[in-house]
């Protein structure tokens, strides 16, 4: 049971890092504010996501568990309605 | 297993950290900030993967305080950049 | 190196570092900044002071990180109201040099 | 263990990295933005200290509510020209200045590395005497606080309070008694509003419940505080809110509130303890919170206001 647990964890996590590692890329080599915003949301969403998701099995109480995944929230929540300002921002060429 | 972890929160925080280098480069402000955004989230997520390896007490409260403030240096921004445009002076 | 040693090494390159921001930059603003470094050093080595002072049982020697938490608190009071002068002398004059003599009027002789 | 000292060694690198950039960056808000970053990285770094508590105050007043401070402030006086800050410094200053930071660094360094083996603690004498019989506070921080280094907690809201007065005082006379410019000018987008909606309610029970668990847990008064005038910022930046105008007496009543309780109750500690601000063992923990109420009211109030700047007139921008 515990290495199956190691196991979704070890997955998880590990898909969790790449798309940080995917999200700085982006945001290093992608050519204009705008493209450079749609990697950051994945790194956002997605990394946090799935390092929360593979670390919640791991977690002692439910309540720990809990806090986790509302940390996700809140930052999904914050993500999106950011990207959607800044690019309505980049579109009337505030920068 | 809490080697992988710390492992984890160390790659994170690297790649994160060479994401920076949009501080320097810009060109815009704005890309600037995307860039302390992402160390934001990528400090969350280290934050986390450390505090399960270590088990010091009470990171997952800091977690939460610091998701909580993920949007408030790009909001406090992005009234800024607005006003500008609007004309009505600074 | 513990992470205790460490982190007192790193104030001590935070102070260095803010000092001498503080002494170069023109800007206010800039050495605002720098002021707060120093701060953050001073902070850090308490926080090792905390760390070390951990007796039998316990984790951290909770006086030095009770004062390193006011004064966090201060230190944010005292730049609020560094920000609030430096707006203020901007919107004043349009500039916000602390030169004196860029502030002398050009009729009275450069007086001091 | 042996990643943990390379992830030390890597953060350790980055502040110090982040903290240059602060000092040598051109654009000035590239160095602001660079600070901001800074304060988060350090929050990391108070956690490898094993002080949560002082992470979170960090994070939220040191990354979060100063964040928001400085990039109003570096935005508004980026526009002005680099020539308006006076003239940049010669060589010579800067290497004296080089020098005497390194003399200073070096000091400090030393005396790092050179603290005796056996450190001074009062972590024994704070566990047996702070909490006190009764007043069961499990967290040795809100212990020292409230109970063992209370006077000089009190002072520090009082230091708040005089922050706002000089805030407040650097208005233009006719502006005296109005409220603070509005955080944000133009009306808010509706993404902000979503956004502000949610997240200040929901800010709102985590700081409460990060001040509630603070007598046990990491967490208590500060950072619940300090929380809490994050979440009433927010609010006021989506403009569902507006600062409040200075001359309010509900709002100087409130502003005062916590350190003038803290004070009637320690007054009151030499008369039914055996102290200036001791608490009467029986009465120590619901006192302790009555009081901590109150600054949290008080740090929830000074943070924003200080954020708000001074009065402002209404047709003045």
């Amino acid at each position: 049971m515990s290495l199956l647990v190691d196991l979704f964890s070890l997955a998880s996590i590990g898909a969790g890092v790449f798309f940080f590692v995917a999200g700085t890329v982006g945001l290093l080599r992608f050519p204009d504010s705008l493209t450079r915003l749609h990697v950051l949301s994945k790194a956002d969403n997605l990394g946090l996501g799935l390092i929360v998701l593979g670390l919640m099995p791991r977690a002692d109480s439910l309540l720990e568990a809990l806090k986790l995944l509302v940390t996700w929230a809140l930052v999904l929540l914050s993500g999106a309605a950011t990207s959607q300002l800044i690019g309505r921002a980049l579109r009337r060429g505030r920068k | 297993m809490n080697q992988f972890l710390l492992a984890g929160a160390g790659l994170i925080i690297v790649t994160v950290a060479i994401g920076l280098a949009r501080i320097l480069r810009g060109p815009h402000d704005i890309d600037r900030l995307m860039a302390v955004q992402l160390l934001g989230t990528g400090g969350i997520a280290a934050l986390l993967l450390t505090a399960y390896a270590t088990k010091v007490p009470g990171v997952d409260d800091v977690a939460l305080g610091l998701a909580l403030l993920a949007a408030f240096a790009t909001m406090a921004f992005l009234n800024l950049v607005d006003a500008d445009e609007g004309g009505a002076g600074s | 190196m513990s992470p205790a040693l460490l982190s007192g090494l790193l104030g001590a390159a935070l102070v260095g570092l803010g000092l001498y921001g503080l002494i170069v930059h023109p800007h206010p603003l800039r050495k605002l900044l720098a002021f707060n470094l120093i701060g953050s050093g001073v902070f850090l080595v308490f926080g090792i002071v905390a760390r070390r002072g951990a007796a039998a049982g316990f984790a951290f020697d909770a006086a030095p990180q009770a004062m390193v938490i006011t004064g966090i608190v201060v230190a944010f009071a005292a730049s609020a109201l560094a920000v609030a002068l430096i707006l203020r002398l901007a919107a004043a004059g349009g500039k916000v040099t602390l030169d004196p003599k860029a502030w002398a009027k050009p009729d009275d002789g450069g007086a001091k | 263990m042996s990643v943990l000292p390379v992830l030390d060694l890597v953060l350790i690198v980055l502040v110090i990295g982040l903290a240059a950039w602060t000092i040598v960056a051109r654009d000035i808000f590239a160095a602001v933005l660079a600070y901001v970053a800074y304060g988060l990285l350090l929050a990391f770094v108070w956690i490898r200290l094993h002080a949560p508590d002082v992470a979170l105050t960090e994070a939220a007043v040191g990354g979060g509510v100063t964040g928001v401070l400085l990039i109003t402030a570096g935005k508004r006086l980026g526009a002005l020209k680099a020539s308006e800050a006076g003239a940049p410094p010669g060589l010579v200053l800067k290497l004296v200045a080089g020098a005497l930071a390194l003399l200073v660094a070096g000091a400090v360094a030393f005396a790092v590395v050179s603290l005796p083996t056996s450190a001074p603690t009062l972590a024994p004498e704070i566990a047996a005497a702070a909490p006190g019989p009764g007043a069961g506070l499990g967290n040795p921080i809100t212990a020292v606080l409230m109970a063992y280094r209370s006077f000089d907690t009190m002072l520090e809201k009082v230091v708040l309070i005089l922050a706002v007065l000089g805030v407040w005082s650097v208005g233009a006379d006719q502006a005296w008694g109005a409220a603070p410019a509005p955080l944000r000018k133009p009306p808010p987008d509706g993404a902000m509003v979503f956004l502000a909606q949610i997240l200040a309610p929901a800010g709102a029970l985590i700081g409460i419940h990060i001040f509630w668990v603070g007598a046990d847990a990491p967490g208590g008064a500060f950072q619940g505080g300090a929380l809490l005038a994050a979440m009433w910022m927010i609010a006021m930046m989506a403009r569902l809110t507006e600062p409040p105008r200075v001359a309010s007496r509900r709002l100087r009543h409130a502003l005062i509130s916590g350190p003038a309780v803290f004070l009637v109750i320690g007054l009151a500690g030499a008369f039914i303890a055996d102290a200036f601000f001791a608490f009467p063992p029986a009465l120590a923990k619901p006192l302790i919170l009555l009081i901590e109420t109150f600054m949290v009211l008080s740090i929830a109030l000074a943070l924003p206001l200080l954020v708000a700047g001074p009065p402002n007139g209404s047709d003045e921008p």
